[in-house]
């Protein structure tokens, strides 16, 4: 088994710089999940660590091993791929084994190997068949299955749930989990869907333009984002912002204002904050509460009730669409004017660069 | 000029190259290929004087090869000599296409074999260059004239005729008759070349030095008028409704048949022509007659000539000696004899002591008086001149289809000539 | 209505395919089946009696029987050169689809000179010779790999594009070298192409008769469609044994299609490459 | 930028597409195919007997264009070729979208239609010279059935060119179909049943979807068909030899008169001619065709 270390990795085309120098500790046994939007590089990255990118500039050690030059099957690595990449023209018993017969495997141990990793994939009945007569999600065991018969130290997952339905999407999501929790193997998964990554990750990497913006457990990156970028990606619904202005600068607190929000308290680090200087304040919708004297009030422009919970989405004065998710079966009306307060601790202040001005942890 | 002499060498050697490779079969076996062209008559003559020289030599292998006749037969045959590929012993063309095969460098001499003396001083001529002859005649002399259909000169009554009006006399008398006067063949398109080709002794009667001056670039067909005539026949059997329906797609073994079975009645082709009568038509063998294509003048009646082809060893051949013998063989009486017997008595042959069986189809017999005393005979220009233009049967198609006047083709084809001259690099064009 | 507008398109379509298509067919057999006169006739007619076995018999002991020889040659010549074709051109095509650099444009320009120039016969003999292939079937073959590359090269590269590249990367990530890459998993895919290749190329070799005329001399080396040439002029007066020869020498490509012919249409039918 | 880079380590991977590949194909290519043609554009500018070679520039070039049928057979070649090629493309298309729609005994036509493919050239220019005579042939036979005088095919010089045209076309069209069918079945269902939804009748189908999508099916016919079609020799060569006169004379059939005639200089300048033409009419049309393709 082993880690992943990956020192200023960079990657160009041409003059188009796609990574620019990431610094990443992969733990052994660790679930790490890449996130980002589309184009942000993660599946680059992946590549790169796979060997199917040459890596321009940097050094990526695959256990204590640097491994920038060597080829793919000495990496001792598995993908699984988006679109399953399955060989057409093999049978699920041949495409499970093919890594293995490559490798000279003696034929008993390979058709014992890929008959273990068909019955922890529950997919003995399908070996006969060829690709094209699988659904998705069978597909989907399959390339898994091509992955886990080779025993890797490192499994790479390049979005491979992206081609499911929703609710295969969610069964998939938890045996691949479970598949962690048994094997203890390395994983590096990419996606861009940020519920992918928390459900799933150990540690979560997330990626905008080819620079790394955070790296943490999921919790870490929901409660306490280091940027603007980070907030708005993880969570869902997606973090409320607005415009506000310092009215007052305390030790340990700053108190924002402006036409949305009523004077508010927030909890944060103060350097080199200045009263009247703008800030950008961060709710999340979960954060909010129905109050009849709250600090932010807007018009109610829909309502979706779902039983549990209330997503209601309200036009502020300025304009800025905000959401808020409330508990339980809330009756409102479009039209009808909406007051909310929040918890100060959990709203967050974010500088002109977009950097959080977090507290310091207590 | 130094790549000039670099590819020769490059030849030379891979000729070179190709001798040793052969020098190993060839030593051990007393081994001869021998390539001939396609037509039916090759075949069988060749077959019988290999069977006959491999039973008197038995220790002899002989392997005939076969290749196309016409143009692209000419290829092959200039293609294996460039690259020593050559059989042994091959049939070709004398006169001038036996002086574009580059003789001097490809063949070997005969000049000195025995056999030679036996051999007649105008068949020599036209397969010697630099003062070497090269061949020996494998076939009979031949005349270019008019195949005509005995039964139905006999039913009109019809006289064989001296000059071209009495000819086109006959033709309308036949047509009225309601039967085809002349037959075309253009799907061979060579077979339409024979009315412009045939009529060169009627050419000398009136212009002696023709061939010297046409050689010369100074004597043009369009600007002759006995050279234009034989353009206009052609035309003018074409413009009077005389020929076959299916001029245009017929072909030489059809216009045998249809004169030998009076579909038609007169063929404009060369003797050799007897030779297939003989075998696809043997019943009406005896209907087919032969004339001199006339001139306008009765008195000077006479018929163009052809030398037979050639057979000759290749200078690239491992077995000098045997081939000269088979050689030898071929140009003998026994060798003529053999030659009757397999595929039938088409000519006079040019070989002192060879004969012709006393029971010649009348065909053949037609054609004798004119080689005897007192009858007038010429040779066809090819042998009297290296050039001939290539396109000359594609302008004869288009003079006898109508689609060109004659004047027009005889131009047509003095600028064919004047590119083939050049080509040759012949002086004074 | 929508069916009975069909049947009578369908049956349109056959009539007027068997005009087209079948009946100068039938006309090659009919014409292998009669005897020498009335196959002078040319006509669309019932033979005679049944003379097929006396032609076939006629054609084949012509010449020392030269056709013997002749369909051991083409065979093995068809083979040969297609089988090297296919490697060849399959491996050119997947670099040249996967691959991009400096030199695909010279290779396509390459390729397409290669179908548009027509071969310099002669130069290509002394050079035949210099490397002592003139006249030899090893030669016969080379020459037709070369001319009909180009073609096989397009047809390879169009189909490669369509196959998505993450099946090479997952080869790679399961220790595939490029050779088995493009042995295990490149050229079984691309089997629909290759049926292709099969029929197309190995009826053009087969049927070639300008080429073996060339770099082919010699009786032992006859191929085929030479025998074909060479009695043309013997059978002139004959039709019967010249319709006989040409029904002979159709077989062997007959076969061949007869054999890939559901290929062909599945192959055409699969379309896309699936994973 | 990329200072920190580290090209020390730089050990070249073996890449996955490796360019070996192109190896093998390219020596027999290179050595037989490319250094003759090269070879032939040295004696392209000689007075060759296939014996020696005088160089004497650009005369054969001179002489070729003096050839009185040689604008003739340049007309005749492009004529050829686009009737061929574009008789291929509407029937073979025709074909094709009849061979894939629920027509009856698909798999018969397909067979029939793809069967002249099979046949040698050779056998095949015999066999129509026979079925084309003009009074023998059985398709004025039959044309005189029902009381037409059939045309003089190939003796017509009006007609032969077309005669074998046709023929080419009968021969060739089972390869366009096949490459149609391919191009049809991997048009997406989907845009035909949005076509449907939008009310499309199956003639706008054809025009608005079948068409345009199978656009890369028709560059392929038209390349191949086309360039065929300039270079065509062996039909033309089998039925009527360029004839009658020089009525169905292309630039391949009049090089191969000037080689047949032992004028290997005058003719390898003829190749180069011919390549010059097929380059100025080829080069354009598929850059022409390929960046149509590009939109797909």
């Amino acid at each position: 088994m082993a880690g992943l270390e990956l020192k200023n990795i960079q990657k160009t085309y041409g003059k188009v710089e796609v990574i620019k120098g990431v610094d990443l500790t992969i733990k052994d046994g660790e679930f790490v999940v890449f996130v980002g939007p589309s184009g942000c590089g993660k599946s680059t990255l992946l590549r790169m660590i796979a060997g199917l990118e040459d890596i321009t500039g940097g050094e990526l050690y695959i256990g204590d091993k640097l491994c920038n030059d060597v080829e793919p099957r000495d990496r001792s690595i598995a993908m699984v791929f988006q679109s399953y990449a399955l060989y057409p023209h093999m049978t699920v018993y041949d495409n499970v084994g093919f890594g293995l017969k490559l490798a000279k495997t003696p034929k008993d141990v390979r058709d014992q190997k890929i008959r273990e990793a068909a019955r922890i994939l529950k997919m003995e009945h399908l070996l006969d068949r060829k690709p094209g007569q699988l659904s998705g999600g069978q597909r989907q065991r399959v390339a898994i299955g091509r992955a886990i018969v080779r025993k890797p130290e490192v499994f790479l997952f390049d979005e491979p749930l992206s081609n499911l339905d929703a609710a295969l999407r969610v069964d998939t999501r938890m045996e691949i989990a479970k598949l962690h929790a048994d094997l203890g193997a390395t994983m590096v998964y990419v996606t861009h869907d940020q519920v992918e990554a928390m459900t799933l990750a150990d540690k979560i990497v997330v990626l905008d333009a080819g620079v790394v913006q955070q790296v943490g457990s999921p919790i870490e990156l929901y409660q306490r984002p280091t940027n603007l970028f980070v907030a708005g990606f993880i969570g869902s619904p997606k973090m409320n912002f607005v415009e506000v202005t310092v009215e007052a600068v305390d030790a340990d607190s700053i108190t924002v204002t402006s036409k949305d929000v009523a004077s508010l308290r927030v909890p944060a680090r103060t350097e080199g904050v200045d009263v009247n200087s703008l800030l950008t304040l961060g709710i999340r919708p979960h954060d909010l509460l129905p109050a009849n004297s709250g600090a932010i009030v807007g018009r109610v422009s829909l309502v979706e009730r779902l039983g549990n919970e209330t997503i209601v989405n309200i036009e502020l004065a300025s304009g800025a669409p905000w959401l808020a998710v409330l508990d339980g079966d809330q009756a409102l009306r479009v039209g009808e004017s909406l007051a909310l307060a929040a918890e100060p601790a959990k709203a967050i202040l974010f500088d002109k660069d977009g950097k959080a001005l977090l507290a310091p942890i207590a | 000029m130094t790549k000039t002499k670099l590819f020769a060498l490059t030849g030379a050697s891979l000729l070179g190259l190709m001798m040793t490779a052969n020098a190993v079969n060839a030593q051990q076996s007393g081994y001869l290929s021998f390539l001939i062209d396609n037509g039916p008559q090759s075949v069988a003559v060749a077959e019988a004087w290999v069977a006959a020289f491999t039973e008197q030599n038995p220790d002899v292998t002989i392997d005939i090869e076969v290749r196309p006749g016409g143009g692209e037969g000419d290829n092959i045959v200039k293609t294996r000599l460039a690259t020593g590929a050559m059989a042994d012993v091959f049939f070709y063309n004398s006169g001038s296409l036996f002086q574009a095969i580059n003789p001097v460098q490809n063949l070997l001499p005969l000049t000195n074999e025995p056999f030679q003396a036996a051999i007649q001083d105008s068949f020599k001529s036209v397969v010697s260059a630099g003062g070497e002859v090269y061949g020996a005649p494998f076939a009979p002399a031949m005349g270019g004239g008019i195949f005509y259909n005995k039964p139905i000169y006999e039913e009109l009554g019809l006289e064989i005729p001296k000059t071209w009006d009495e000819f086109m006399a006959n033709n309308e008398k036949i047509k009225a008759a309601g039967k085809t006067a002349v037959i075309q063949t253009y799907g061979e398109t060579w077979t339409s070349q024979l009315f412009v080709l045939a009529d060169f002794y009627n050419v000398l009667t009136e212009v002696p030095d023709f061939a010297e001056k046409f050689t010369a670039g100074e004597a043009k067909f369009a600007t002759t008028p006995a050279a234009v005539r034989g353009f206009e026949k052609l035309q003018a059997v074409y413009d009077g409704g005389y020929l076959n329906a299916d001029f245009g797609a017929a072909t030489y073994p059809d216009g045998l048949r249809m004169v030998a079975t009076g579909e038609g009645a007169h063929y404009p082709m060369l003797t050799f022509g007897i030779g297939a009568i003989a075998e696809t038509v043997p019943d009406h063998l005896a209907d087919v007659g032969f004339f001199a294509q006339p001139g306008d003048n009765a008195e000077t009646n006479g018929l163009t000539t052809w030398m037979p082809d050639s057979i000759y060893v290749a200078k690239s051949t491992t077995s000098p000696d045997l081939a000269k013998a088979f050689v030898a063989f071929v140009a003998s009486p026994e060798g003529c004899d053999i030659r009757n017997e397999a595929v039938g008595a088409t000519g006079p042959y040019m070989i002192d002591g060879c004969t012709l069986p006393a029971d010649v189809p009348p065909a053949v017999s037609d054609m004798l008086p004119y080689f005897q005393e007192g009858g007038h005979n010429g040779p066809a220009l090819e042998f009297l001149s290296p050039i001939k233009g290539p396109a000359l049967e594609q302008i004869t198609v288009e003079v006898g289809s109508g689609i060109r006047q004659a004047a027009d083709g005889a131009a047509l084809y003095d600028e064919d000539v004047r590119k083939q001259a050049q080509q040759l690099g012949l002086a004074g064009w | 209505m929508r069916s009975r507008a069909s049947l009578f398109g369908g049956i349109a379509a056959i009539a007027a395919t068997f005009v087209v298509f079948v009946i100068p067919f039938l006309f090659i057999i009919l014409m292998a089946f009669k005897d020498k006169q009335q196959s002078a006739l040319r006509d669309f007619s019932w033979p005679n009696g049944f003379h097929l076995f006396e032609n076939l018999y006629e054609v084949i002991k012509t010449r020392n029987w030269m056709m013997i020889t002749a369909f051991i040659n083409s065979s093995l010549i068809t083979v040969v050169s297609v089988t090297l074709l296919i490697v060849l051109a399959a491996m050119v095509g997947f670099v040249l689809a996967r691959r991009k650099t400096k030199w695909n444009g010279l290779i396509e320009f390459l390729i397409l000179a290669g179908l548009m120039i027509p071969p310099a016969v002669v130069p290509t003999i002394w050079l035949l010779q210099g490397l002592k292939l003139f006249g030899t079937l090893h030669g016969m073959i080379l020459i037709q790999v070369a001319y009909n590359l180009p073609f096989s090269i397009i047809l390879y590269r169009a189909f490669i594009a369509t196959i998505p590249r993450e099946l090479d990367e997952a080869a790679v990530i399961d220790g595939a070298r490029p050779l088995d890459v493009f042995f295990r998993i490149i050229l079984p895919l691309l089997w629909p192409v290759t049926v292709t290749n099969i029929v197309v190329q190995s009826v053009g070799i087969f049927n070639d008769f300008t080429n073996p005329l060339y770099y082919l001399p010699g009786n032992q080396n006859a191929t085929v469609q030479l025998t074909l040439y060479n009695f043309q002029s013997q059978f002139s007066t004959a039709y019967n044994l010249l319709f006989t020869n040409i029904l002979l020498i159709t077989i062997p490509p007959l076969i061949v299609f007869m054999f890939f012919n559901r290929q062909i249409v599945a192959g055409m039918t699969a379309g896309a490459v699936k994973g | 930028m990329t200072a920190s880079a580290v090209p020390a380590l730089k050990i070249q991977r073996r890449s996955l597409y490796p360019g070996w590949f192109y190896a093998p194909a390219a020596v027999v290519y290179s050595v037989l195919f490319l250094a003759p043609t090269l070879a032939s554009l040295y004696f392209s500018l000689t007075r060759w007997t296939l014996f020696d070679a005088t160089f004497i520039g650009f005369d054969n070039f001179a002489q070729f264009f003096r050839e009185p049928f040689l604008i003739q057979g340049l007309v005749n070649t492009v004529i050829y070729a686009v009737i061929t090629s574009g008789l291929k493309v509407v029937v073979g298309m025709m074909l094709a979208v009849m061979l894939t729609s629920q027509i009856m005994a698909r798999g018969y036509l397909r067979s029939v239609i793809f069967f002249p493919v099979l046949v040698s050239t050779i056998g095949v220019g015999m066999t129509f010279t026979v079925l084309m005579h003009p009074t023998l042939g059985m398709i004025n036979q039959s044309l005189a059935l029902i009381g037409i005088k059939g045309p003089g095919w190939l003796v017509d010089p009006k007609l032969a060119l077309f005669s074998v045209a046709l023929v080419d076309v009968w021969k060739g069209v089972g390869l366009a179909t096949v490459i149609y069918i391919a191009g049809l079945v991997a048009i997406p269902k989907d845009y035909y049943e949005a076509a449907r939804i939008d009310g499309a009748t199956k003639l706008q189908n054809f025009f608005y979807v079948t068409l345009p999508l199978s656009r890369p099916a028709t560059a392929t016919v038209i390349t191949l068909s086309f360039i065929g079609g300039l270079r065509t020799f062996d039909l033309i060569w089998a039925m009527t030899k360029g004839g009658p006169g020089f009525a169905s004379d292309t630039v391949a059939s009049v090089i191969y008169k000037q080689y047949q005639a032992g004028f290997y200089g005058l003719s390898t300048a003829g190749n180069v001619v011919l390549f010059i033409l097929i380059a100025v009419l080829v080069v354009p049309l598929t850059m022409f065709l390929n960046r149509k393709q590009g939109f797909e």
